[in-house]
């Protein structure tokens, strides 16, 4: 495949690709499970990764201010899962419990409600304006590229995205561990699976709840550290940017279902990049104005297509 | 006197954005309120009313195609009519979609449909949008207008001149609001017929329970589409006005879901969602909120700044902005927890004969 | 009561399959017009399928249904209801919202009013339809004995309520044939004494044609003049109650697993 | 509770209708896209009004100047809404603003001219708006139209030896019509433009893009807001080695691009700007005073939101009333030449001057500021390089 489309196409197409599919994966696990367990669609979802992306940021600022020496990324980002976390259950005991048992619709508007306090809170808070995350460029690794071309084969992969391909690899081998292996992951694949069944089998949901909004929660903040590792900066709307694309991943890998999302989130994002590389001659398959839109056409074709087949869960 | 004048002009423009948002509100209601069909993209019908307004009643111009001048009822009733292909095309192919998933489709639709039209620059003028758009009663004042028949059979332009002339220049500020008011009036009157006849029966059946509609001889899918066209046309009308509010419409800013999704599913929720009167109200309560609390918190900080002279405000007036919209998210939480169905709940009307 | 000749409803060798499973395999039967046809078998045979498959809810595998001659395979749902077949459900579907009188409203057919223009255009023959409609509801709910719940939301009824006003749904259709599940499920003696009694009734004095599941042994031979009986997806009999008593292959389909 | 609350609601409107002397509508899109832009102009109209009322106030009995705020969003919907509240309930004398220029057209042609009121914009700079008016004369600017400064980039980019460029724009109304000018310009000047693309705003990544439009050109002419992805663009080029060289006009000039991409990284980006003769006494005069306040003095339409402001409180001394109807003359008369020079913040002076019945001449923080026919100024265009960490602009035109 590499002699067929060359370096460029590796470099520039695919491994941003790769990461952008990264993000959208994980951040699509939690709306996966929010969908499946709670089954309603979290329009939060993308706003509590943007704050806990705000919350690593405030960390690492007052610890190289106060203490003097700059903490990694990954550092920072474990205080601020437990304050994204502890969001995730405040809203959810005040906002959208009390709608547990109305009509979806409700919660729905909760949920959109909740996406716009939560921006314009941060909005107020930290501003509107860009933050800087991380200063300069990122150049390619020297290491890998210097390697890689003694094959011919020369791979140009910043440091950062390193971290972010492994990061997620090392979140989803523990995701997998949790939901396989442990009683209360085991649970929420039951009620995600059947909620009544889960019912008659005894499982406390509302524990299965709290444990949903946690990996959730986790799984959030790493995609909103890992977006600004790689953006190098912050952002107030960029939750509200993530949101449809990991909508689309989730429907892609089936609503429940959260390695399906993970596949579902790789999908989306290589399919964004690859839309634009020239398949066809020397311009872009597609305007990059429409980039975007890539996301939403194949989540549509996906929803009126193949309902039932790669889907599970509440469809029809 | 010019403070009275200020201040009724400011109550009619809050009651012509309050109206387009009505009329929005009602075409949702149809969607959701009847035929429970979660639309979350509303911005994309309006969209589709108003670039298709604009496109045939504006003047031929260098910077997009159309620009075709065509008189306005017929560039409203294209409005319409587009807005509803659009709408049956999408009812074609998503419509079998439950709720969420249906609101997760349109919200992709619409964007796919902002795309085009931020990116069909020829036909559209792209991102800077068309502007230019003729109001109805102000267009005619326009040279174009009045040197044409109908207009140009009464007076040559030199009698139309003086005679606007000698106008107030916001002579057409009540006419419009009026219009749209009627429109508001005329759509509600038709929504409350339908929804007390058997047509509106039928529809709150097929939303209280599928199956046995289905089994009591409904075409589901058929009927659902049709509540799903209907609505877009109603905020394809929707969407035809606003543009003539706003004269200038481009893709990313004036349709942004936020303002025109988001807003008039809180009107409706909160004015009460089956209820077109609910529909209504809450569409101008909404609007009204929104709208002048930005008066009241300016001028409340401005106060405060007066009172507490060595605290500095300035951060606080320069985040006043993102402050309103969380006060407002906060408010809609507490009416859909206050009133889980909505201000003015829905009442089935008991039926003719009883 | 007598029996007309040529069948209402003809199924010819009707299949169904899920992925490999056969839920109904090459049943064929007939409902003649002013009958009423029972169909009884163990949880599983394969009873609801068989209605779902003849009402158009579900496509068929395989083989054919027709009414009243007509080919009417894989027809929906409403369609069928048009052409005159009725159904109702084991749990009862009400409009919860809706009082009982539009709860039966609703099932009225050729209705002008449900075209949206027709309200708007011609206001006054809406209005004579939507008279006859009001009527002929308030008719069946007497008939019902539901006269006192008339403006009650169907949503606040009592299951037994909602079993007659399943029952009144179809008798609005004026359907040829109506297609009954269980119709005495969930429901009390004195209530299920009454729906039998108003089955009896319609039949014999309104000549409506039946064809229920029931698991209710006394209601079946009370009211059922032919009873089929449904196993594993095929048909094991057909004839009287008392073919189906004295046969001991549907003594075991039934009870077969508690001998075993 | 109620009463209260109504009480406190009843005092805020008075408060807004108190403030009677004379009043400018200032409507700015203080949320929305380009907030971070935004601030610093609307810190530069402060300081302007602080001028005009610490030199004597308006008129002979030296009332206050005061500025009504209002937040457009950058959006249609709010920024007509936030003009008609601006006229009818604060009843301003004139705008000075909006930011954006979809908001700026749709304001003007909706509520400011039925109504009658000037619009003096910042930095609305669509070449849409030079012909929008029909028979009126109320719009006019104090930022050039992208018309001149696309011209401007182009001849910049021949000038300094580019043969070939890749273009790529936000898809947004203000980079959409700068780049659109500045191509058939390039192209016309004998320029080859390798590949134009617009690009979507505020995607977490732009390196296929960058990859495509890197095959052609090592040049990239880049219009885009650095927030919403200039930055994001020209790192990914410069990750990837895509472009080395970089051209661009206002959207990328801040602060902000040096701090994160890095001094050292920027030596071949040129952006320009709308400026004023940084030579010139205004600029100068302005320069001292906004470092004062502490304003970023050559901030992308900051000095031209200063002059709007200041422009616009010079006509209505000058008008001699808060009457609307005679604001667009007055306007014309001390912007344009004849009359003695007047600088940023000599407010005094210009008073002076016009009691006297003198003529007055505003040379402004971004320019001399004669309005043509139209209500558009000329102005001046700076090509800003990264020289020890900060821009530093040269004047082009």
């Amino acid at each position: 495949m590499w002699q067929t489309f060359g370096f460029e196409f590796v470099n520039f197409y695919f491994i941003p690709g790769l990461v952008v599919g990264c993000i959208y994966a994980l951040g699509a696990i939690g709306i996966t499970l929010t969908f499946g367990i709670l089954r309603f669609a979290n329009f939060a979802h993308g706003e509590v990764m943007m704050i806990g992306a705000y919350f690593t940021w405030t960390v690492m600022t007052l610890v190289k201010n106060g203490l003097g020496f700059p903490i990694h990324p990954l550092v920072a980002a474990v205080p601020a899962i437990a304050l994204a976390i502890s969001l995730f259950i405040f809203v959810d005991r005040y906002f959208y419990k009390p709608f547990r048992s109305a009509p979806t619709i409700r919660v729905v508007m909760a949920s959109f409600g909740m996406m716009l306090v939560i921006r314009s809170f941060v909005q107020s808070v930290w501003g509107p304006n860009q933050l800087t995350f991380v200063p300069g460029i990122a150049r390619p690794n020297e290491t890998v590229k210097s390697f890689t071309n003694s094959f011919d084969m020369m791979i140009l992969m910043p440091n950062k995205h390193f971290w972010i391909i492994a990061g997620t690899f090392v979140i989803m081998l523990a995701l997998s561990w949790l939901l396989t292996k442990t009683k209360i992951g085991k649970g929420m694949r039951a009620v995600s699976d059947s909620p009544e069944l889960a019912k008659v089998s005894g499982i406390d949901v509302e524990i299965i709840i709290r444990a949903t909004w946690i990996v959730g929660g986790f799984c959030a903040v790493a995609a909103g550290v890992f977006l600004v590792m790689d953006l190098q900066m912050l952002e107030t709307t960029m939750g509200f940017r993530m949101l449809l694309p990991m909508f689309a991943a989730a429907i892609l890998g089936g609503i429940g279902r959260p390695f399906g999302a993970v596949v579902g989130g790789l999908v989306i994002g290589l399919a964004e990049e690859l839309s634009v590389y020239p398949w066809l001659g020397n311009g872009p398959l597609l305007s990059p104005g429409y980039k975007t839109g890539v996301a939403f056409a194949i989540m549509i074709v996906m929803l009126v297509l193949r309902p039932s087949g790669l889907f599970k869960g509440r469809l029809f | 006197m010019d403070i009275l004048i200020g201040y009724s002009l400011y109550g009619i423009s809050l009651l012509t954005v309050g109206g387009i948002y009505a009329i929005l509100a009602l075409g949702l209601n149809i969607q959701w309120g009847y035929a429970g069909l979660f639309n979350a993209g509303i911005a994309g019908f309006a969209a589709v009313g108003a670039y298709t307004f604009a496109l045939l009643s504006t003047a031929p111009n260098p910077y997009h195609y159309g620009g075709l001048g065509l008189p306005l009822p017929f560039a409203i009733l294209s409005a319409m009519v587009l807005s509803g292909c659009i709408a049956f095309l999408i009812g074609l192919v998503c419509i079998r979609l439950r709720s969420d998933y249906l609101a997760i489709a349109t919200i992709g639709i619409a964007e796919i449909i902002k795309l085009f039209l931020k990116n069909e620059n020829d036909l559209t003028n792209g991102p800077r949008g068309i502007n230019k758009i003729p109001r109805p009663w102000e267009h005619l004042s326009e040279e174009r207008f009045y040197t044409s028949a109908p207009m140009s059979w009464i007076s040559d332009s030199a009698g139309w001149d003086s005679f606007f002339d000698q106008l107030p220049n916001w002579w057409w500020q009540p006419f419009f609001c009026g219009t749209i008011l009627v429109l508001v009036y005329i759509i509600y009157r038709l929504l409350e017929t339908a929804q007390r006849s058997p047509w509106g029966r039928m529809m709150t059946a097929i939303r209280e329970n599928e199956g046995a509609a289905h089994a009591a001889g409904k075409h589901v899918t058929r009927r659902r589409i049709e509540a799903f066209v209907i609505g877009a046309m109603v905020m394809g009308l929707a969407g035809a006005m606003l543009s003539q509010h706003l004269k200038l419409i481009d893709p990313t800013n004036t349709f942004d879901p936020s303002k025109m999704t988001f807003l008039v599913w809180v009107m409706l929720v909160a004015g009460g969602s089956g209820n077109n009167k609910g529909a209504i109200f809450g569409a101008f309560l909404v609007w009204v909120i929104w709208s002048a609390s930005e008066i009241f918190i300016n001028s409340g900080l401005h106060l405060f700044g007066e009172l507490v002279s060595n605290m500095d405000i300035s951060l606080l007036k320069t985040r006043a902005g993102y402050l309103r919209m969380v006060v407002i998210g906060l408010l809609l939480q507490y009416i859909l927890q206050k009133y889980p169905d909505g201000i003015i709940p829905e009442s089935r009307p008991t039926s003719k004969g009883n | 009561m007598k029996i007309n000749s040529g069948p209402i409803l003809d199924v010819r060798n009707l299949g169904k399959t899920y992925g490999g499973v056969r839920a109904v395999n090459d049943v064929s039967f007939q409902v003649n017009k002013g009958e009423i046809v029972g169909i009884i078998g163990p949880n599983g045979a394969g009873k609801t399928t068989t209605f779902n498959v003849i009402a158009g809810a579900e496509k068929p595998s395989g083989g054919e249904v027709f009414l009243e001659g007509a080919n009417v395979t894989a027809r929906s749902t409403e369609q069928l209801y048009h052409l005159g077949l009725a159904r109702t459900f084991q749990l009862s579907h009400e409009y919860p919202k809706m009082t009982a009188l539009e709860n039966l409203m609703v099932a009225s057919k050729s209705q002008h009013g449900e075209n949206i223009f027709m309200n708007w255009l011609y206001p006054k023959l809406v209005n004579e339809r939507e008279a006859d409609v009001v009527q002929k509801a308030s008719e069946t709910l007497e008939f019902l004995g539901l006269k006192h719940v008339v403006h009650e939301l169907a949503g606040n009824l009592s299951g037994g309520q909602k079993k007659l006003l399943e029952l009144g749904r179809t008798m609005m259709a004026d359907a040829k044939l109506i297609l009954l599940d269980e119709p005495g499920a969930g429901v009390n003696p004195t209530l299920m004494q009454k729906i039998g009694d108003m089955i009896t009734d319609l039949n014999e004095n309104r000549g409506y044609t039946f064809c229920l599941i029931e698991h209710d042994m006394q209601l079946i031979e009370r009211l059922c003049h032919r009873i089929i009986v449904l196993v594993e997806g095929r048909i094991l009999l057909e004839g009287s109650m008392d073919d189906v008593r004295n046969n001991s292959q549907v003594v075991d389909a039934y009870f077969g697993s508690s001998d075993a | 509770m109620k009463t209260q609350i109504a009480a406190g609601l009843a005092l805020c409107l008075m408060a807004s209708a108190v403030q009677a002397d004379v009043t400018i509508g200032n409507p700015m899109a203080q949320t929305g896209p380009i907030p971070d832009l935004v601030a610093p102009m609307v810190q530069a109209v402060d300081l302007a009004v602080d001028h005009v009322n610490s030199q004597g106030g308006m008129f002979a009995g030296g009332e206050r100047l005061n500025i009504a705020r209002a937040d457009t969003g950058c959006d249609p919907v709010a920024g007509v809404d936030a003009v008609t509240k601006l006229i009818n309930v604060s009843m301003v004398t004139g705008i000075v603003g909006p930011v954006c220029s979809g908001a700026t057209i749709a304001q003007a042609e909706s509520v400011s001219i039925p109504a009658g009121v000037v619009t003096l914009s910042v930095s609305a700079s669509s070449p849409m708006i030079t012909n929008m008016e029909t028979g009126t004369d109320l719009v006019f600017r104090t930022a050039a139209s992208d018309a001149y400064q696309g011209v401007a980039l182009a001849e910049l980019a021949l000038a300094k030896g580019i043969k070939d460029i890749a273009v790529s724009y936000a898809n947004d109304d203000y980079n959409a019509a700068i780049a659109g000018v500045f191509a058939e310009a390039y192209a016309k000047m004998g320029g080859t433009i390798t590949a134009n693309q617009a690009h979507e705003p505020n995607k977490a990544s732009y390196r296929s893009e960058v990859a495509t439009l890197g095959s052609g050109s090592d040049n990239l002419a880049l219009f885009a807001y650095y927030g919403s992805s200039g930055i994001t663009i020209m790192r990914n080029a410069l990750e990837t080695d895509a472009f080395s060289t970089f051209i661009g006009a206002d959207g990328m000039l801040a602060q902000e691009v040096i701090d994160q991409i890095g001094a050292e990284n920027l030596d071949k980006a040129t952006f320009t700007t709308s400026t004023s003769d940084q030579t010139a006494s205004g600029f100068n005069a302005w320069k001292t005073l906004a470092d004062a306040a502490g304003i970023p003095a050559a901030g992308p339409f900051v000095p031209n939101s200063y002059d709007a402001a200041f422009l616009m409180a010079l006509a209505i001394e000058k008008a001699g009333s808060a009457d609307r109807s005679l604001i667009a003359g007055a306007l014309r008369a001390v912007a344009n030449a004849p009359g003695e020079t007047i600088l940023p913040g000599e407010f005094a002076k210009a008073k002076g001057i016009l009691a006297a019945g003198g003529d007055i001449h505003y040379s402004g923080a971004a320019g001399p500021q004669d309005f043509d026919a139209n209500g558009d100024v000329a102005g001046y265009f700076s090509a800003n390089v990264v020289k020890n960490g900060v821009w530093e602009g040269k004047i082009i035109k």
